[in-house]
């Protein structure tokens, strides 16, 4: 079967941002909202948006990730003949071969997409946080017979330095694309998402490799290149909910706000769900010292404690006594009893032990990292 | 390790005081604690003893457990290389053969085939009505250390941990030291209050398997648990008995139901039941956490995820996708998967199955020896009016 | 592409002609061309038109069916991201529902469920005994783009390739250039030599299927698709026919079971019923390669793996595991799964069900019009005598 | 739960005396026997000696391999929280981890073992054909409370020079390895199957490597380290069918005795399985004009033509008047009409057009590679 589209998520980063969370783990495996890991947004919309064949491009301590994506079948990707593959990097006649860089990525593994001999592929970030129908920007790059479609969302003028801007002319043309520019030009932000027509991109990686021309990131190098040459690139504008949470304030905040019922992400639509790999597990189990408001909780929680607007993920335990509040506790982290955790965010497997407090403020999220240890006495360990 | 047994899962229970709860399900598939049905405890059973097959007997069409169980790959009971789940349809076994040759004359074949095929060294005899965590590990050892013909599992309980009318019997031991087992006698023959409870758990070897079917189709007899015990007495082979001292509940009727399911809100009973080597599996489903609003207030209580709760929940278990409103209030109460609870309800002692509409303000109060049921589907108004779909 | 179908299978199939094959499964599970169950064909359409879920209305216990199917992941009909396969036993359907009143209750529910749920925009409606290769894409394009309340399959045929007595019906199309239909007409009825075979496989939005559903239920009518057709004509609504012009073959007695696997011999019907976007796809099964030995002579035949093949074999169709020693000679025959043909034995125009042992020297011969069919586990003796099992 | 044994198989290497064959795919890819790849056997054993813990260490060419392998459910290892995993490459916060020997590419990938925490890892190669019980030699590990069991096999003194001998005293223990020695003092042939107590072989490469001591080998740095520490070295004999196929000439007469029905791996025992992924095809057709003897032929074929002593894998076409004799033809060949073909290996969807030739001898064996096409006219390509 021809594969029209595949999808590759560049999902190798460290995230370095991230400090003490991304020690053992890639960014896009760490945990958000209670029952996901921050990649499941963009496999999920993989899966909706009906591209089955996925490659995950991985490098940067791949273990849980790759054990989390596994052959996508938790995203109902492995039907008809697709599937999520993970892509790392490996040796071959050429010598070995890393990735240094997004579009240097995609070059590795142009072995890769031949064999889904696709159209169109479509460049993903996994550490990302919203909703977004592929398919309709894929409609707009075939109706623009575009080479090249960013994805972008507007964002306020004055942040527009923080971002890659596109100008672009009326009929969205993208005529110049400025990197954290001074003075914006355009306030259209690109979203790190690019649908590609595949025969054009593999020549211009091709070529320019051959020509040893830096061609390893599609920022740097292939959209200016693009740009040069006069392609057909075209802005998709994108309008809801998108986060990149790759600092520890945008995280925690993207927690708080996914708490929100009304949210503009929508868990509980049935029409476009977000999946996941889901844990075998209990039942949450609240007792009479529980008290539990304006929270969400996963199963397999143990709550004797007070959580206020708050996420616990699955497995946690809270003891009695314990508050918990504005903050968003990872897998199977253990909470003692008369601990005080406030505007924090505490790693999978951490152990807060009893009487021990982790506060933070808004501008300085509190965090205790994945398996960290604190509180507690010498003589109890 | 290596896969060691061979599981045959007798799944046509007493069924007829748990209705309406039954009418479209075997007992295997009642819902239990939130987020499992009953045979997921004997699948996980399986699981722990890394058993490759197993072979089910139901009644009926079986359709609500096949699409619980699908491949079996949950329990480890799939794969391409070997194993799997068997499922051999008998309607009603032997109890009105008469009406079902068709089924009748494959009884005895489809267990032979099961048992000779399957890649193990002894065969285990269950099925899903005792609620339970048996270690199967523990009972192979003991089975190989007393050099047993047969081995059945069993629990010290008191009278009343049993439906009055109960159908079970009791093991009578011949030496309480060394475990043997003497006969079995329906618990109605029993006068002492406290008994050895047959849990119709057995271990034995193949070989004994095949011996004893022969006997069984050349008696037109059934294949189970209490006809083995006799076959092997009746031979003067060693029948032992191996103590089970976990959670245990018989589910016989609506009663016992309830009572299992309040039971997980003890915390003994609950990890007396769940911990295991490995966790109880189920088959999983991709959810949304639980939501808790503001005006939520939450007293000892369960819950599965993907629910929405604005009201008052004590000492109650909620399963998946339920919704309770603002100013809602649900007590000593099972409210299963989908249902909705509007605001001002009242619930106390109720078991709502899934799919059931609680409109504005409506009341529902019953026992707790006698718990209001309300079958799938069904719609309660608050005038009192109860519709069924 | 995204899911658009969600298909309803009816495999309750007129399976008395078919005995002793049909025993013990449905027509759907029946075995053909060496690896295949006529299920597989129905299935890889909708494998290839990337259908998530399947309804499955089936009689019996279906546990050959559920068996093969398993959790429906070889044609992607399995997935935690929804989807699956959905099974619904309504034992005999209407045509005995007095008799089982208890599922009769779910009929008309079971339906409605499955299509409410389903994330797609038409229902596709067939069953297993048209054995063909329909690419529903290709239909649901015709059907958009003829803007047609229902359509309908249909392959034009000679009154000779359907069975004497076949219980199917013919298709009136009122302008042969539009390809509407005006009537359906029981083949008996028609006169002509040569006409449009009513393939029971229909396409319509799921809104339609639910209306004719509703009316289904008031009337207490069969929701199938001859009564779909008479509730669109009725209506006044459109309904068109696609044709198809592949192979296919109406199985519904031993003759055309017999006929079709032969036809596997002729390589344009292979390649009309196997090409496809992707291969058939069947259940996997881990085998090695088949083994030919110095002695064996081989014409025109077909074999799945895992054969040892020493004899001749001539015009025929061998299954799995099936073992054929020196100077056997078989011809124009099938040879299901796990048989073994000893010395000397001579098989023309025979049918072996799976597990049959023919012993050395054994003679058996049939006609192509009337070939001798060996029921499952059967042992043949040299002496002519044939044991069932 | 808690996992005794992890297997490692270790299937990086590229088999360069494979030449042609593995170009593009790594040696354990390389089909076998019509039904099979190489790694099929080293799999099927962890698989049947109750093993179900396997990391599939791949570097080169890993994408056929890698799809091959998944999650190893065609071997019914992802039963029971086992399952295989693929381990490649990848970077960590130390830097890039590429695996430069066997004992390195464990090294490498302790945190994976780490995470089973098992008490013993078996170490495989993924190009070996043979059946055998591992857990046979776990016991015989355990009883000798040995801290590394070397597999080993008695070859022909005369052979003994060409591999890692291992001299043992009366009670097997090994006292002395000499890799390709020229004057050897025992004939017990090390199979390069190896089980290690964990703990210590994790402290020999951890310590090891953090004084910079070389540890990348284990017959060159591994085993001499643990023989000068007296460490407890036992032998355990294997005896039966047992092939490496390292050149072309041995893989292609392991597949001439795989032909032979009384071979000792004997292929249809259903007690001791040789699992592998079944690809979905069509029966096998041979047509009138078929004629075939002594050979194996595999689900998908079609037949016109005369095989004669061969192994024909899945999706081989044969034309009408083409000889195949003494050859091995891989999965999707396509072989035209009248071709000859003598003592051959044919490469995975080669093509060998009409009246082509490829004959080789026993010692000179003819090789069409993956992909290859032989033969043809320029006007009709």
């Amino acid at each position: 079967m021809k594969t029209e589209t595949v999808a590759m998520i560049l999902a190798g980063g460290q995230g370095s941002r991230l400090g003490k969370l991304t020690k053992q783990i890639a960014k896009p495996a760490v945990p958000f909202g209670g029952n996901y890991r921050i990649i499941d947004f963009a496999l999920s919309n993989c899966a909706n948006s009906g591209i089955n064949d996925v490659g995950v491009v991985t490098q940067y301590q791949p273990l849980v990730l790759n054990d989390h994506v596994g052959n996508g079948s938790s995203w109902g990707l492995n039907r008809h003949n697709g599937g999520a593959t993970i892509l790392q990097p490996y040796s071959s006649v050429d010598g070995e071969k890393f990735f240094k860089g997004t579009a240097h990525a995609v070059f590795q593994n142009i072995d890769f997409i031949d064999q889904k001999n696709p159209d169109y592929v479509v460049i993903l970030s996994g550490d990302h946080i919203y909703k977004m129908d592929y398919e309709k920007m894929l409609d707009y790059h075939k109706q623009q017979a575009a080479s090249l479609t960013v994805g972008v969302m507007p964002v306020p003028w004055e942040d527009a330095s923080r971002f890659g801007v596109m100008a672009t002319d009326r009929t969205d043309r993208i005529i110049e694309f400025q990197e954290k520019p001074d003075n914006p030009k355009s306030n259209l932000a690109s979203m790190g998402i690019y649908i590609f027509s595949w025969p054009r991109l593999k020549q211009y990686l091709v070529d320019n490799q051959s020509k040893n021309r830096q061609m390893e990131d599609f920022g740097h190098h292939v959209i200016p290149a693009y740009l040069r040459n006069s392609e057909a690139i075209y802005a998709y504008s994108f309008e809801g909910y998108w986060k990149d949470v790759g600092t520890l304030e945008s995280l925690w905040s993207a927690n708080m706000e996914f708490l929100d019922p009304d949210h503009d992400l929508n868990i509980r639509n049935r029409d476009w769900r977000v999946y996941s790999k889901s844990p075998n597990t209990t039942p949450q189990f609240l007792t009479s010292s529980a008290k539990v408001k304006d929270s969400m909780i996963t199963d397999g929680c143990y709550v004797a404690g007070e959580i206020n607007h708050s996420i616990l993920s699955h497995n946690v335990k809270v003891g009695k006594n314990s508050v918990i509040t504005d903050s968003f506790i990872m897998p199977n982290a253990v909470i003692g009893e008369n601990v005080r955790i406030e505007k924090a965010i505490v790693g999978e497997g951490a152990h807060i032990y009893d009487d021990a407090e982790l506060v933070g403020t808004e501008d300085d999220i509190a965090v205790a990292g994945y398996g960290e240890e604190i509180g507690g006495y010498s003589d109890e360990k | 390790m290596r896969n060691k047994i061979a599981p045959i899962l007798n799944l046509v229970e007493y069924e007829d005081k748990l209705k309406p709860l039954t009418n479209r399900r075997p007992v295997a598939s009642l819902p239990f604690a939130c987020r499992y049905r009953l045979i997921d405890f004997p699948f996980s059973s399986l699981y722990n003893a890394e058993a490759e097959s197993a072979a089910l007997f139901i009644s009926g069409s079986g359709h609500s457990l096949y699409d619980h169980i699908r491949s079996g790959s949950t329990w480890g009971l799939d794969s391409l290389a070997g194993g799997g789940v068997f499922t051999h349809s008998q309607v009603k076994l032997k109890a009105d053969r008469s009406a079902e040759s068709k089924h009748d004359r494959f009884y005895y074949e489809d267990h032979y085939n099961y048992v000779t095929r399957a890649r193990a060294e002894y065969v285990v005899m269950m099925g899903s009505a005792f609620l339970s965590n048996i270690q199967i590990e523990s009972l192979m050892h003991f089975h190989e250390d007393k050099d047993s013909q047969v081995t059945v599992v069993y629990k010290k309980v008191n009278r009343n941990e049993l439906s009055s009318d109960t159908v079970y019997s009791a093991l009578e031991l011949g030496d309480e030291e060394d475990c043997d087992i003497s006969g079995v006698t329906a618990i109605s023959d029993v006068k002492e209050d406290r008994f050895n409870l047959n849990m119709e758990t057995m271990i034995l070897s193949k070989k004994t398997f095949l011996d004893y079917l022969y006997r069984a189709k050349q008696a037109d007899m059934d294949i189970n648990v209490n006809n083995f015990i006799k076959f092997s007495l009746e031979s003067g082979c060693s029948v032992y008995g191996y103590e089970y001292t976990g959670y245990l509940k018989v589910i016989e009727d609506i009663k016992s139901y309830y009572d299992a399911n309040m039971d997980m809100l003890d915390e003994d009973n609950f990890n007396s039941l769940f911990y295991r080597a490995d966790p109880v599996r189920t088959r999983s489903k991709n959810s949304a956490p639980t939501y808790y609003g503001k005006s939520a207030v939450i007293e000892n209580a369960q819950f599965a995820n993907d629910c929405e709760v604005y009201g008052t929940v004590k000492d109650s278990l909620v399963y998946r996708k339920v919704t309770i409103a603002e100013d809602a209030h649900i007590e000593d109460s099972i409210i299963m998967q989908d249902s909705c609870i509007e605001e001002g309800a009242y619930l106390k002692h109720v078991i709502l199955d899934k799919h059931v509409y609680v409109k504005k303000g409506a009341r529902l109060e019953g026992t707790a020896d006698n718990p209001i049921v309300i079958a799938k589907d069904g719609v309660v108004y608050a005038e009192g009016e109860v519709k069924e779909e």
